[in-house]
């Protein structure tokens, strides 16, 4: 088991956002977590990736437990997170950003590795390499903050949101690259709305409501649930 | 902070190709500058003090140039401490003041040594000894603030930060002012000059080498920061932070570290005025001050956080101060700059230089 | 939990911090305050005034008969307004009878009116802008009540420029153009003393090219400097009562190259001023209160007790002060057998402003030949050779030398050429 | 005094009268200790009472400074310069044209709440920190024209101020004009902060963004807003002058602005009364450890800046947030509910 959280609770301040939350991300992996606006599906990254304290419960990470560690040290461990917001460095070059990204890893040649495989998953990065990423559009955003995330080699990557905002054509594409991430051995924990495309692509996948898990399963399975085909895909 | 929204997808490849024909040559590019507020305002300048100088003397160039510096040093250190962690400093004047205490303290040895040994190396290297020691205390005083008050704010209220942080720095200004009169007294501590040599004219007018030195000292650190900030791991975490913590966060910067070289590195450079100006202003608990006003003035005129445009701001402070000593007299520099200032924000509210970044600064 | 520890502590520190000393003595004890800015921009010279002033009732014994002096501290912290508050405190709280010292002009101008107001006698004090003197020879119930030890601008600036005449006449100096760019603090002393300086030199012939008056504290003179030398002034004046600036205008003066004369008022204000100026201060005209061979043990010990140089003007005159004090208090001690702001104030008023009581080189003055009012001149001190006097004075290689009147002076006088 | 809870119950009689005048049971006791203390010894002596009545001044200045601090979130940094403003055209106007005293004061008053006026007006477009060194630079400015137009405010040499009685009565006299003049700050600003123009001022400062697509003119509030608080403090400003008797630029001085703000936060800011409560002991304090260490200059400013510090870390809601809590804690309890409501 690569993540596993148990009975976990967070939120902000008072405001309790997530109930006893438990699931697990297996090697290799690429899990969906859906659900409907404001049900904690970011907040429970956000709480994995170290961003916000745990209210209670336990995440291991690996067999270690990394709830309240703080951010930075998380991704040291292996986390990646790509936040909905992506904050990206704005007026820092592509290439700065990317080399921001791999700041965990100290090995040179595995950073040029790294920025030769986001470059060919992502060519339009190379072609804007010496633009500042507050110029760049709301499509390179999105692959310019993967591509930070793939450059710590993670092993776990927290991916939010990727298609929010984006055209049908690009959202292809990002989840493309998903795909191949995964495929080259990297565990994907996706948040996203667009349930459909999100179960094609997911192998298996948690519903989240409430600040609760109501429903787990492999992604063919919940595709053909009732609930979710009532509530998520509208048929 | 909050990140820029994210902009709704349009035909991205037509704005591509206009982006391409608008820069296409380096001298567009320029012309463009020239017309950008930020350039039309540095040509004013320039173009002013050029035609000031004529109808003056040349005195008033060469003022601004090597006040300018000092004041934009100590402008880069505060900007520096707002982009980053978003504390308006207040107790800047104190890490001046420190600065310049060390390095009397260093230097009141170094200064009857060489009394004795005129011909020694020391003469030329025992002021570098000093500034640099002044530097460096400054930067262990930052840490320290950091940790005691900074830090321990940051764990327990987030709420109201930026004003917090000011009423705080405000309260450091006052305990380090008086902190100094009780263990060193109020009495002027000053050397009488770092490189006792006599003056260097230039353009007719006659510089001491203190002078000239300072504004090397000023240039190279710049110089060097620039290259910190801009080619160093260490530059660009401390980039990373100021432009989007949580990102910073997640690429596995540790924050908490940054905070303290942030911490370093500005009253580093406020300390580094102090050391380097003490030849001109004898080390006193008030000595902060003016040059705290200063910066003041300049981060307010180019916008507060916007580090590369303190240097600049310093130039442009400089000369309104000299211009305005040169045509109303003495006294009137506190007066007429301020209104100027004024009177320019409220034509453009965020500074000349507006800063592209939007932090958090009108909470 | 945390609240309740915060206001436990908040409270006993309050408490523990209002009823440390307050305790009285049961002796015959006269209180004398001792004012002056011991924090703020002129605590330099506050803290030689304090020092000098406790050094010579120390001498004493503190003691007067049978009477124990016990000193209160008056930090005027260089403003009226809370120089007023504490002087009243000091007045109420601590039972001061007698006030000694004070350095800034608008200090005195609003303490006066509470040693008035509560009949406490006040000598001593070096505010010397000619308001105070106006204000208390307006209303006779200030009488006897302020003695002012330095006297106002206009009666001390006529000798520079006796100086100057005489230096035109009998010297090689001969300025192409009679033109002086006077420059000074902006304060009531800076204002005061370039009014008179201004009238003294059209009186002579003079024009004024420029006068400007520059922020307390400021250290930066390159572009006045720079004007000065571009306008080819032959003279060049400032008053300026922080060491820092008028330091770093004589240095600057220097780096600058300009040839001008320059009469620099109050160098010798602060007791370092060779530390702070050095070679540079060769040559500069001053005109102040120096150092004679007869207060060299004061000096000296001023400098084992308190590590740094006292200065001649702010020290000096505020040890004789105390002297003359001290003088004052036996005095009264023997006509009235008793030690209180009344009696003190009846002999102040029947003895020292007619000029009975003086103070002078026998009685121990270190600084002038004699201390005396007249009904004339009061507040102010009788002002001349014989008197309360400041001769014209030359630095040289870290020294001041007396170089007019000529009588008594103790160098040839150097001039630009 | 007042608390933030407020409880909706009908009022009668003399509570009723007190709520007119804004004050809970509680504050109009605290007013008449106020009142009666000074009578009485050892509170009789003239310097305690100098303290009294410097707190009372500082007390209302700080209240003045907490309406546009608090409420709509611009900090006057300048704010001495409109203190010293007031007090500056009251001295002027009195000494130059004889005119009668409290008329003065209400030239003051007005010349502070024209700038104020001004000043809000040109700060509309700037947003915090902006807005702050606006206020702080016009104050910087105004403070370099006192000391430069000499024939007017005489600079440095110090403006002299007629007082307000003969200069050997006690300080009795000036206390019950203080004491009038910090209710009727008291009653002005709570009142408006009671109206719906209050509200207005709260949704302002908390989000500006907010309050605009709420149908709220930020402008036309803030402007008021800013108005009112200079005005009272130029009011102040003037009755310190006439009690002081002289008058230096120094009192437009930065140094000045931060005792009153300092004052204003260690009481709680957005509360008007938590700096008006805090005034008596802090100068007190302040006070008495600078005369009873007098031999360790600058002690008590020391002290003064770690207090500040202090409460920035652990108590950045002031004293007033203190006493909420105590309140709340026990609400249940009918007296304490009957005091602070």
């Amino acid at each position: 088991m690569l993540l596993e959280i148990k009975s976990l609770d967070s939120g902000y301040g008072f405001l309790q956002v997530l109930w006893d939350i438990s699931l697990s991300v297996d090697e290799g992996e690429f899990v969906a977590l859906i659900g409907p606006n404001g049900a904690g599906k970011s907040t429970t990254l956000k709480t994995i990736s170290g961003l916000l304290p745990p209210q209670g419960g336990e995440i291991l990470f690996a067999g270690d437990s990394i709830g309240g560690m703080e951010g930075h040290l998380v991704c040291r461990k292996g986390v990646a997170f790509i936040s909905e917001e992506l904050n990206l460095f704005v007026n820092m070059t592509v290439k700065e950003n990317l080399e921001m990204g791999a700041f965990t890893v100290e090995d040179s040649a595995k950073q040029k590795e790294n920025l030769e495989f986001v470059y060919e998953l992502f060519p339009r990065l190379y072609e804007r390499e010496n633009q500042y990423a507050g110029t760049l559009s709301g499509g390179e955003r999105k692959m310019m903050a993967i591509g930070r995330g793939i450059m710590s080699s993670p092993r776990l990557m927290l991916v939010d949101e990727p298609s929010l905002g984006l055209a049908p054509m690009l959202t292809n594409e990002v989840f493309k690259s998903l795909r191949t991430l995964n495929k080259r051995g990297t565990t994907i924990l996706l948040v996203e709305q667009n349930v459909g495309k999100t179960l094609k692509t997911s192998s298996r996948a948690y519903i989240l409501e409430k600040g609760k898990i109501v429903l787990d399963g492999k992604s063919a399975d919940l595709a053909n649930d009732d609930h979710v085909r009532k509530i998520y895909l509208g048929h | 902070m909050a990140s820029a929204a994210i902009e709704p997808t349009i035909d991205e490849s037509a704005i591509d190709k206009v982006e391409q024909t608008i820069e296409n040559t380096f001298v567009q590019k320029v012309v463009r500058w020239v017309f950008s507020a930020a350039g039309i305002t540095i040509c004013l300048t320039i173009l002013i003090a050029i035609v000031a100088s004529i109808h003056k003397g040349p005195y008033i160039l060469v003022n601004t140039i090597i006040t300018g510096g000092m004041w934009a040093l100590m402008a880069i250190g505060l900007s520096l401490l707002f982009s980053v962690m978003n504390i308006a400093g207040f107790a800047h004047g104190e890490y001046f003041m420190a600065g310049s205490l060390t390095a009397y303290f260093v230097m009141q040895p170094i200064g009857k040594y060489t009394l004795d040994h005129p011909e020694s190396f020391i003469t030329y290297v025992g002021p570098l000894i000093a500034i640099l020691a002044g530097t460096f205390m400054c930067a262990i005083l930052g840490v320290i603030t950091e940790r005691l008050v900074f830090k321990q704010l940051r764990i327990r209220n987030r709420e109201g930060w930026l004003l917090n942080c000011f009423l705080i720095t405000i309260g450091l200004s006052v305990i380090m002012q008086n902190g100094h009169q009780l263990i060193f007294g109020a009495d002027f501590k000053g050397i009488l000059a770092y490189w006792d040599f006599p003056s260097v004219p230039i353009l007719g007018v006659y510089i001491s080498m203190d002078r000239v030195c300072a504004f090397f000292i000023a240039a190279l650190t710049m110089v060097g920061f620039y290259m910190f900030m801009m080619f160093s791991t260490a530059g660009k975490t401390i980039r990373a932070v100021s432009q989007d913590e949580e990102g910073a966060r997640m690429v596995g910067i540790s924050v908490d570290a940054v905070h303290i070289m942030t911490f370093a590195l500005s009253c580093g450079l406020a300390g580094l005025a102090g050391a380097s100006l003490l030849f001109m202003f004898p080390s006193y608990p008030t000595v902060g001050v003016m040059p705290l006003y200063n910066s003041w003035f300049i981060i307010i005129l180019v916008g507060f956080g916007n580090v590369a445009g303190s240097i600049p701001g310093g130039f442009m402070i400089a000369l309104f101060q000299v211009l305005t000593r040169s045509y109303f007299g003495e006294g009137w520099e506190a007066v007429i700059p301020v209104l100027l200032i004024s009177l320019i924000l409220i034509f453009k509210p965020s500074g000349i230089f507006a800063t592209k970044v939007r932090t958090v600064w009108d909470q | 939990m945390r609240t309740k520890r915060f206001l436990l502590v908040a409270i006993a520190t309050f408490f523990l911090i209002s009823f440390v000393a307050m305790n009285a003595g049961a002796e015959k004890v006269l209180k004398v305050g001792l004012m002056g800015p011991f924090t703020g921009p002129a605590a330099q010279s506050g803290n030689s005034i304090k020092n000098s002033l406790l050094m010579k009732l120390e001498e004493a014994g503190n003691k007067v008969g049978d009477y124990k002096l016990e000193i209160i501290f008056i930090d005027s912290q260089s403003d009226p307004a809370k120089a007023t508050g504490a002087y009243v405190e000091a007045i109420e709280r601590k039972g001061m009878q007698v006030g000694l010292g004070g350095w800034h002009s608008s200090v005195a101008m609003a303490v006066v009116d509470q040693a008035m107001k509560y009949k406490v006698p006040h000598m001593g004090g070096m505010g010397a802008a000619e308001t105070i003197t106006d204000k208390i020879k307006s209303d006779p119930s200030y009488k006897g009540y302020w003695f002012k030890f330095w006297s106002y601008p206009a009666l001390e600036t006529a000798i520079y420029f006796d100086f100057l005449n005489w230096a035109a006449e009998n010297t090689k100096w001969k300025p192409a153009k009679k033109v002086a760019a006077l420059c000074a603090e902006e304060t009531d002393w800076g204002r005061d003393w370039n009014k008179a300086a201004k009238a003294n030199l059209k009186e002579n012939g003079w024009e004024i090219a420029m006068e400007d008056y520059t922020q307390i504290g400021q250290t930066d003179f390159y572009p006045l400097l720079s004007k000065y030398k571009s306008a080819g002034v032959p003279l060049v004046t400032i008053t300026n009562t922080a060491a820092a600036s008028v330091s770093a205008y004589i240095k600057q003066m220097r780096e600058v190259g300009l040839k001008a004369l320059p009469i620099v008022d109050g160098l010798g204000w602060v007791g370092n001023w060779y530390e702070l100026t050095g070679r540079s201060s060769d040559g500069i005209i001053d005109k102040n209160v120096i150092f004679t061979p007869r207060s060299a043990p004061y000096q000296k010990k001023f400098e084992k007790l308190y590590k740094f140089k006292p200065a001649a003007s702010a020290g000096g005159i505020s040890y004789d002060a105390a002297g003359m004090f001290l003088k004052v208090l036996n005095r009264t001690l023997e006509k009235h057998g008793k030690l209180d702001s009344e009696s003190i104030h009846e002999v102040m008023l029947s003895e020292m402003i007619p000029g009975k009581l003086t103070y002078g080189y026998d009685d121990g003055a270190i600084m002038m030949k004699e201390y005396k009012f007249t009904e004339e001149m009061y507040p102010d001190p009788v002002t001349d050779a014989n008197h309360w006097f400041m001769p014209v004075i030359q630095y040289k290689g870290g020294k001041a030398n007396i170089i007019y009147p000529r009588e008594i002076a103790e160098m040839e006088v150097m001039l630009p050429k | 005094m007042a608390s933030e809870h407020e409880y909706y119950v009908q009022k009668k009689g003399i509570a009723k009268f007190l709520d007119y005048l804004c004050l809970t049971p509680l504050g109009a006791i605290g007013f008449l200790i106020l009142i009666i203390v000074p009578l009485f010894p050892p509170f009789n002596q003239d310097y305690l009472l100098r303290w009294f009545i410097l707190a009372a001044i500082m007390g209302a200045g700080s209240m003045a400074f907490d309406f546009s601090a608090g409420y709509i979130a611009v900090v006057n940094f300048g704010f001495a310069a409109f203190v010293g403003l007031g007090a500056y055209t009251s001295a002027i106007t009195a000494v130059r044209w004889g005119i009668p005293l409290p008329v003065a004061m209400l030239c003051g008053a007005l010349a502070s709440a024209l700038l104020g006026l001004f000043t809000g007006a040109i700060s509309l477009r700037m947003r915090g920190m902006f807005a702050i060194c606006l206020t702080w630079f016009i104050g910087i400015a105004l403070m370099g024209l006192a000391i430069k137009m000499v024939w007017l405010t005489r600079g440095m040499l110090g403006l002299q101020v007629p007082y307000f009685f003969p200069s050997d009565v006690s300080n009795l006299y000036y206390w019950y004009p203080v004491l009038g003049l910090s209710l009727m700050t008291w009653f002005i600003l709570k009142r408006i902060a009671r109206s719906h123009m209050g509200l207005a001022f709260k949704a302002i400062g908390q989000n500006m963004d907010a309050a605009k697509t709420s149908g709220i003119n930020p402008t036309r509030y803030r402007i008021i807003n800013f108005t009112v608080s200079c005005a009272l403090a130029g009011w102040v400003g003037a009755f310190y002058a006439h009690f002081i008797g002289i008058l230096t630029p120094d009192f437009l001085h930065t140094a000045k602005t931060v005792e009153f703000l300092v004052i204003a936060y260690i009481g709680g800011r957005g509360t008007l009364w938590g700096g008006f409560a805090v005034a008596f002991p802090f100068i007190w304090f302040t006070e008495m450890l600078r005369s009873n260490f007098d031999y360790l200059p600058g002690i008590n400013l020391l002290i003064y800046g770690l207090i500040l510090i202090v409460i920035m870390i652990f108590y950045a809601g002031g004293m007033a947030q203190f006493f909420q809590y105590l309140v709340d804690k026990y609400k249940d309890n009918p007296t304490v509910r009957w005091l602070t409501t």
